[in-house]
């Protein structure tokens, strides 16, 4: 753990030139990937071929699906169904790269995102159904919704303040509880959905789909596009909130001593097991709340499956170097891999798994920034115009 | 009685309660489980009977060791690991890499021994990356272990894809139980001996299981048994937990503590890749839509080497725990034992982590686990 | 004369540190060889050097243990060694005790011993634990050692630590044997029995050199001492021609005065009282055992003893970061037996811990942010849960220099401070609070003879000033030169309460061996019946 | 050995327009869409993907059939989770190069983003498999998989109380006992678990019936378990509906020398290592409505707006007996099921469709 907080003792420039280089060394090896994939695999003829030798697969097309394929048209509809997917995508691994920012901060590794956000959505699904008959309208979208975020953050919270108890009074590593967690709440789902709120007229294990005005409203992009700039600017605000807590706060300034120096913490008088819960429980709450924007912006209904948010939160955070406004970009990012990873599905024939390889490397190389150190050292001794970057990354090394 | 030896009495005592507390606890739970055998034999009728019947069935048994195979190894190669101070959360990815390359490779060879053979050698690649990123370039290793699982989790399906067409890859031979190959054996006399002794003891109540079993299983207890010969008994052993528990000391006794990390990563390596090798090829097929077929075998493997204190006779017995209660809930369910819904019957192995990981949360990892080494540094 | 040992012109640089500065030593074989300085006078680094953990930027290195053959020319023999890990300088006899210890605590005294040299039997695949056991009990009852080979080395004391050490450098055959600092942790007799373990091994033509920054020792236990200042030797001589003063002087580079002395102190009414307090350890052994006493205003009240007897948990009891088993801690006549450590601060406890880089300072914060550590909840830094860097900032850069921290910048990390800095800051931060008890562990470990000099007179300024303070600390010169009273504290116990200039040496070090010697002076203790509370 | 035929010398630069990126047909069988083709069909599989041997097979096979009978181009995708199937679907839908002029929907799962999809764009036909979305534009296939699976029950149920052995598997005579692994639990696996109930009570009363639910569709190793258990505790048959999850209840029959019977596809033939204990299976024929719908398309008959509703009697659903094991049933048992198949037909025999229905 002591090593995992010095992801964040780089320096603000180091970290995103390291986070940058991450991004483009494990973007050159996908490239390799791809061109060894389009070995492996047989078809008539050659899509691509580099010195004499053909490739079933062309990686310049897969990466240009991949990064601009997710923004689909800009030029000709900047309201076009794929980005919103990719916004739609961002707004949710914002939730949950902040809830995984947060506890890093606080020195714990809340793997369990995914309950939170399972936990989450099933409770805004099931709080609000029944609340959205009382109201309706414009008024009862700015009650339920609003509700349902809240319900969303209680349900999160609470699951994420399991871990956090565990942790801080039974020592019991949240690695593995939240990990335990995430299969624990995903099979309590189901139950209930399954048994005891499922929609009688869907043969898919869902709830009863909420009504429109219970749901975000999208305002500027149509109504199908299942994204909503209103839950997007309250993610935005959110994690301009967290930057604030953690830099300009008591409870932040005790989070983050925690976090880098437990025992320095309790030297300056902070409760070292209150704050382990409270930063779970401010963590599971972000995760909750993506649990239920996610309900409430892009299904409309809780259904079972839900998708890997809180496991990518985890990479968001990572690559963002645990800092709430570098969350921003690095959802952003993922967001177009994710929604980019359906342009590729449909438009090529390179498996959408990439992405997921992707994904790893992108963590791996973030987590050594010593590579990258040598690296420019290296660089900065052979190749003037790399060493730019590299120097500049080595400094404070 | 000198101070000395009230002090060292003192804090043999103290040291024995907590031990104690740890015995206490199992004992407890040793003798509520041996109420419930007892009251359940006595009444065989009762559901209670049943569930005990069940319980010491020997499908029940069977069951609990093939599902413990890949778990145990994997957390053998956790043990050698996180012992040299190397915490591999990647554990998982291993056994996913491997299960895929334990697959292509015997599809490709036709036989499930190079299949075997082929997962550890991915395992073992995998585990070099881990190793290098690591040592070399000293990376954190929990994330470094979080993105190998990341790693494997999207390379191996990708691979599918690109070889197979799909995230499932198409059916091999399969290991077949050791009286099975030797009765398919071309060795007559000796087999069929062997093959009735053995039909024989198969029948045993409980115990049974063990002579019926695919080979993979008296691999793991073979494994089991040299982990912990080499862990207590050789130099290797020993210098694997110096390096984990204070590598200073040994490199400062002249060994290269690099190389013991290297050597013991690589070994969490091999036998992770029996472990996912074994795990695929008990099916003939890998499957790798969502968390994949290995679907977090791994990381009940590092709760087994912790609850198993880094024993590895205690990582099997825990192991064995784990994979028991999933045998269990298969059987209960199939059999409509108990009204329990079977969604909340799978989640019991993973609360029974949480709850033996509250009680027992104190396992000591080694000093020096998850630190960074590097010769020469003050 | 033959030389073991010869360093030549070595130099040793870090990044923006040269910590050895050409420096050429020799060393008789058969002769023990005190190595002498300051802190951070590259002691350790020079040592490091000769056993390969480092290597060299320039300069060579000769060793033999049976003697350096010279030929006719004045020329060695042998061409220089090439350390390039410590397994070719362990191939070399050479052997080094580090001034942290390098055994592993779970394993046994003879699994360390043995550790990378293990005897094996069955071609390799096992150890030969008998084998080893036997060597382990040779080697003890050749240089007439008393260890136990089974015994887990976590369990056994400091001083069979340091045995096991030397056994283990003996084991792979040193001839010639580095001690860093062997004395820092032994009680004044364990470091006797040190002394004639080292004449036992040079009777049998081992060759020694040890680190020390403490004149007495060396000139007691070497035939030779070099003083090293700002990593150049300044200086090798031979201690029957030589002095303390002498050496002090080569030491600090100028004269220095070897004592603190301090005004009689005039107590008042008690500001920190602990009743019977009793506490576990880590591994819940029990750790402080009924101690009791008071301290009061206007004095400094000592806590002597060698390290590991209970200061520590007793000092944590105090401040509020452990809880006592029994018994009740006041301050001020108000009970905060179970008061939190914010509380604590707030109603005038300040506490200078003893490890400034785990506790007392976040290192990857500035020092605008760790001025505040402690006080982040507290007004005139925090309003409505909202902290206030700006007045942050001020209050640091006036800590800065007040206390004549270097580099004078609120915004360098901790880390990047040198260790003495880094007690400055904190000793200014606590002071900063205008504590009416100030709980001072340790406050000087670690830093050179200036900055002790400065933190001493800040301690006595505000025991001056009316303040209670609780100095605990493992320097028998600090705690007899600064407190009014002194306590010992032996195995969680406090032995007695002596005044500290009545009080010799050798009584101290029984008093610390926990042994009571026949007269101990005891402290004056003074009833505060009728004395008026501030 | 792979790469593609031409081995680069095409001589076709790497960096063309993201336009040409059709790749042609390999062994993998995707036959990518182009504008050169008669029809392009976008085709979405349900999660769980291609490879599972049974449900998400059966409609590429019926796809490929088309495709090779017919000039048509077609691309294929898999998304991983529920709340990707809108945005695949509207990737085809608003498509224009290729343009697609029918999109299939595998799946009950994407029936809800259907139904906005399919609103969005009107002028895009739609075809989807066991769901109804009423558009206009959406031709919606169900199947009665409960009537199918009464009959692979009312097989079981028979063989359970004889004694029948054949390939690798016979029957424990002491025991009447058959069993249901089934996949994520849901309305429409519950589908085939009433028929088979309902099919296996038909043949005898007394027959024990186990039922698991494994929570996965592609779990093969936990449907190996299940049905482990369940051969342990006397079936003799274990049916399943749990997509790849089956492999491993076909690897359970091997080990404990028992039958299996298998589901959507003739499983004796995708799986042929398991022939040898596959009694059976239940077909549901997704190929068909795939290949039906296309060739609709293709003559301008798709019935857009309508339900197309698969029973016994349009041959969409089908008990069909093992290639290596169905030769040695015994006859009065095939007879009796081919009876039951006729009674269902013609409206004799009313087969529910809830497990809760199944009377005892
Ligand atoms: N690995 C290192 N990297 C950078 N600087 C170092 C390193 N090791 C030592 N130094 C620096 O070299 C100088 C000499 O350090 P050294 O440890 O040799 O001192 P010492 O004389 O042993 O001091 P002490 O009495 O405190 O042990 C110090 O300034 C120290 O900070
Ligand atoms: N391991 C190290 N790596 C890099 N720099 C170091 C290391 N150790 C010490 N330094 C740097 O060397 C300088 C001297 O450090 P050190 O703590 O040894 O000083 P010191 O001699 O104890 O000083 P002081 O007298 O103030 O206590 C500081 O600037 C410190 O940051
Ligand atoms: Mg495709
Ligand atoms: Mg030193």
């Amino acid at each position: 753990m002591r090593m995992l907080i010095g992801l964040s003792r780089a320096s603000g420039t180091e970290r995103l030139l390291i986070s940058g280089s991450a991004l483009l060394l494990s973007v050159a090896i996908g490239f390799l990937l791809v061109l060894a994939a389009g070995r492996m695999t047989s078809c008539g003829s050659a899509s691509f071929s580099l010195l004499g030798v053909g490739f079933c697969y062309d990686p310049f097309v897969v990466f240009d699906r991949l990064f601009l394929g997710a923004f689909g048209d800009l030029a000709a509809n900047p309201l076009n169904g794929q980005f919103a997917t990719t916004l739609a995508e961002t707004t949710v691994l914002l939730f949950t790269g902040l809830a995984v920012a947060v506890a890093f901060k606080a020195g714990i590794f809340n793997i369990g995102g995914q309950g939170q956000l399972v936990v989450g959505a099933l409770a805004t699904a099931l709080a609000v159904l029944p609340a959205s008959s009382f109201v309706s309208g414009v008024a009862g979208t700015l009650v339920l919704v609003p509700f349902g975020l809240l319900v969303g953050a209680a349900a999160g919270g609470l699951f994420g303040a399991i871990p956090g108890a565990l942790k801080a009074y039974a020592d019991a590593n949240e690695v593995i509880t939240t990990i335990m967690l995430n299969f624990v709440a995903t099979s309590v789902a189901l139950y209930l959905v399954q048994n005891h709120f499922k929609d009688p007229d869907s043969f898919a294990t869902q709830t009863v789909a909420l009504p429109g005005h219970a749901t975000f409203p999208s305002l500027v992009f149509p109504a199908r596009a299942d994204v909503s700039l209103v839950a997007l600017a309250f993610a935005l605000t959110l994690a301009a909130a967290m930057a604030y807590l953690l830099a300009r706060t008591a409870f932040g300034y005790d989070l983050r001593t925690s976090g880098l120096q437990p025992e320095a913490a309790e030297y300056g008088g902070v409760d070292a097991r209150r704050t382990v819960v409270a930063s779970m429980t401010l963590s599971g709450a972000l995760a909750g709340i993506g649990g239920a924007v996610y309900v409430l912006m892009i299904l409309g209904n809780f259904q079972v499956g839900v998708p890997d948010y809180g496991f990518d939160g985890i990479t968001v955070s990572i690559l963002a170097g645990n800092n709430p406004l570098g969350v921003i970009p690095a959802a952003l990012l993922f967001g177009v891999l994710k929604s980019g990873s359906i342009v590729v599905d449909v438009g090529t024939d390179v498996p959408p798994e990439l992405v997921g390889v992707l994904r790893g490397l992108i963590v791996l190389f973030v987590a050594m920034p010593e590579f990258f150190r040598m690296a420019g050292r290296y660089a900065g001794l052979d190749e003037p115009d790399e060493g730019a970057v590299a120097t500049d990354g080595g400094e404070s090394g | 009685m000198s101070d000395d030896a009230v002090e060292a009495g003192a804090g043999t005592l103290d040291r024995l309660t907590s031990v104690g507390l740890r015995t206490g606890i199992g004992l407890v739970a040793l003798a509520a489980f041996a109420v419930v055998v007892v009251v359940g034999a006595l009444t065989p009728g009762t559901p209670l009977g049943r569930f005990v019947r069940v319980l010491f069935a020997n499908s029940t048994v069977s069951a609990a060791l093939r599902l413990s195979v890949p778990i145990a190894f994997a957390a053998l190669g956790g043990i050698f690991a996180e012992k040299s101070g190397v915490i591999n959360i990647g554990l998982e990815g291993l056994l996913i890499i491997a299960a895929f390359g334990g697959v292509y490779v015997a599809d490709v060879t036709g036989s499930v021994w190079f299949g075997l053979l082929g997962g550890v050698v991915t395992s073992v690649l995998l585990a070099l990356l881990f190793a290098v990123v690591c040592i070399e370039f000293r990376a954190d290793q929990i994330i470094a272990g979080l993105a190998v699982w990341l790693i494997a989790l999207g390379l191996a399906p990708f691979l599918s894809q690109v070889v197979y067409g799909s995230t499932n890859t198409e059916g091999v031979g399969t290991f077949r139980t050791v009286p099975r190959m030797l009765a398919e054996s071309s060795l007559p006399v000796l087999s069929t001996m062997v093959v009735d002794g053995l039909a024989w003891a198969a029948d045993l109540p409980t115990v049974g299981a063990l002579f019926s079993a695919t080979p993979v299983v008296y691999l793991m207890f073979v494994a089991v048994a040299a982990s912990w010969w080499t862990m207590n008994r050789t130099s290797f052993g020993r210098h694997v937990r110096a390096s984990g528990e204070n590598p200073k000391a040994l490199d400062t006794a002249g060994v290269n503590v690099s190389l013991v990390r290297y050597k013991a990563v690589l070994l969490s390596g091999v036998l992770s890749g029996i472990g996912g090798a074994a795990l695929a090829l008990s099916i003939g097929q890998f499957s790798g839509s969502g968390p994949t077929m290995v679907n977090g075998k791994g990381f009940i493997a590092i709760v087994a080497y912790l609850f198993g204190n880094y024993n590895p006779i205690g990582a099997l017995l825990s192991t064995l725990l784990f994979a028991g209660l999933d045998a269990l809930q298969l059987t209960l369910q199939a059999r409509s034992l108990f009204a329990i819904p079977s969604e909340l019957v799978r989640t019991v192995p993973y609360v029974t982590v949480i709850v033996v990981l509250a009680l027992f949360g104190r396992t000591r990892i080694p000093e020096a686990a998850g630190d960074h080494y590097e010769s020469g540094e003050e | 004369m033959t030389e073991a040992v010869r360093l030549d012109g070595i130099t040793k640089r870090f990044p923006g540190v040269v910590a050895n500065d050409d420096v050429t030593l020799s060393v008789e074989r058969g002769t023990v060889h005190a190595l002498l300085g300051e802190n951070g006078a590259g002691k350790t680094t020079l040592m490091n050097v000769l056993y390969g953990l480092y290597e060299p930027t320039e300069g060579e290195v000769y060793v033999d243990g049976d003697g350096l053959e010279v030929d006719e020319d004045g020329e060695y023999a042998a061409p220089p060694r090439r350390f390039d890990a410590p397994r070719d300088a362990i191939d070399a006899g050479v052997g080094m005790i580090h001034q942290h210890f390098m055994l592993v605590d779970p394993m046994t005294v003879a699994e360390n011993i043995t550790l990378g040299n293990e005897p094996r039997k069955w071609g390799g695949l096992a150890i030969d634990r008998d084998r080893a056991r036997e060597s382990v009990l040779d080697l003890s009852e050749r240089y007439g050692f008393d260890v136990e080979p089974d015994a887990t080395v976590a369990d056994v004391s400091v001083g069979v630590q340091q045995r096991v050490e030397i056994l283990k450098a003996l084991y792979r055959g040193a001839d010639v044997l580095i001690l860093d600092e062997p004395t820092a942790v032994l009680t004044p007799q364990e470091v006797e029995d040190l002394f004639e373990v080292l004449d036992e091994l040079t009777a049998q033509g081992k060759t020694v050199i040890f680190i020390t920054h403490k004149l007495g020792e060396a000139l007691e236990a070497a035939d030779e001492v070099t003083v090293l200042r700002d990593g150049r030797n300044v200086g090798s001589v031979r201690t029957d021609e030589t002095s303390r003063e002498e050496l002090a002087e080569l030491m600090v580079g100028r004269e220095v005065v070897l004592e603190t002395e301090s005004t009689p102190a005039d107590p008042g009414a008690p500001v920190l009282d602990v009743d019977g307090v009793t506490a576990t350890d880590d591994r819940d052994v029990v750790a402080v055992d009924d101690v009791s006493f008071t301290v009061r205003e206007g004095e400094v009240f000592g806590v002597a003893g060698v390290d590991g007897n209970g200061q520590s948990e007793l000092v944590e009891v105090i401040t509020g970061l452990r809880d006592p088993d029994e018994g009740a801690v006041a301050l001020d006549g108000r009970d905060v037996t179970d008061a939190p450590r914010r509380e604590r601060t707030r109603a005038g406890m300040a506490y200078i811990p003893e490890d400034r880089q785990e506790r007392g300072l976040v290192m990857e914060f500035d020092l605008t942010e760790n001025g505040v550590l402690g006080s982040q909840h507290d007004a005139p830094f925090a309003a409505g849960g909202r902290l206030d860097w700006g007045r942050a900032g001020e209050h640091a850069e006036g800590v800065i220099s007040k206390y004549d921290v270097r580099p004078p910048d609120a915004r360098a990390t901790a880390k990047s401070l040198s260790g003495g800095n880094q007690q400055k800051f904190i000793v200014g931060r606590e002071f900063a609070r205008e504590p009416t008890c100030l709980v001072a562990s340790h406050p000087t470990r670690g830093v050179d003879i200036g900055s002790t000099e400065f933190i001493h007179d800040r301690l006595l300024d505000l025991r001056d000033d009316g303040r209670g303070v609780l100095l605990v600390s493992s320097k028998l010169d600090e705690v007899r030169g600064l407190s009014d009273r002194l306590a010992v504290m032996y195995r969680g116990r406090t032995v007695a309460v002596v005044d500290p200039d009545e009080v010799t040496e050798e009584q101290l070090g029984l008093l610390m061996a926990g042994e009571t010697p026949d007269s101990v002076p005891r402290a004056p203790t003074r009833e505060v019946t009728g004395a008026a509370h501030e | 050995t792979g790469g593609p035929e031409d081995d680069g010398s095409s001589g076709e630069d790497g960096t063309d327009s993201p336009d040409d990126t059709g790749t042609p047909s390999g062994e993998d069988g995707n036959g990518s869409a182009d504008g050169s083709a008669e029809l392009n069909v976008g085709m979405v599989y349900a999660t769980g993907g291609l490879g599972d041997g049974s449900f998400n097979d059966q409609a590429q096979t019926g796809l490929q059939q088309a495709a090779e009978e017919f000039d048509v181009g077609y691309d294929e995708s898999q998304p991983d989770e529920v709340s990707q199937f809108a945005n695949y679907q509207q990737q085809y839908a608003q498509s224009t190069d290729p343009d697609y002029g029918l999109v299939s929907c595998i799946g009950f799962l994407q029936a809800d983003a259907l139904g906005e999809t399919s609103a969005d764009f009107p002028d895009q036909d739609f075809m989807i498999v066991d769901e109804v979305v009423e558009n206009d534009n959406v031709a919606s296939y169900t199947f009665a998989e409960h009537e199918g699976s009464f009959l692979v029950g009312q097989l079981a149920g028979l063989l359970t109380t004889q004694e029948f052995s054949a390939g690798a598997g016979s029957t424990d005579p002491d025991s009447t006992s058959v069993g249901f692994v089934g996949g994520v639990e849901s309305a429409l696996i519950q589908k085939f678990e009433a028929g088979f109930l309902a099919g296996a009570a038909h043949a005898n009363a007394d027959v024990d019936i186990q039922t698991t639910y494994v929570g996965d569709f592609n779990a093969p190793g936990a449907g190996q378990e299940a049905a482990l258990a369940m051969y342990n505790n006397g079936a003799d048959v274990v049916y399943h509906a749990a997509g790849n999850t089956g492999t491993g209840v076909f690897q359970a029959a091997q080990e404990a020398g028992r039958f299996a019977i298998g589901v959507d596809q003739d499983q004796s033939l995708t799986r042929p290592n398991y022939s040898d204990v596959i009694l059976a299976s239940m077909v549901k024929r997704v190929d068909t409505a795939v290949y039906n719908s296309i060739e609709a398309k293709l003559n301008g008959e798709l019935p857009t707006g309508d339900l197309v509703a698969l029973g016994l009697e349009q041959e969409g659903v089908a008990a069909v007996y093992g290639d290596e094991l169905g030769s040695e049933l015994p006859e009065e048992v095939t007879s009796a099921v081919e009876s039951s198949r006729e009674a269902i037909i013609g409206g004799e025999l009313e087969v529910p469709q809830s497990p809760s229905d199944v009377s005892e």
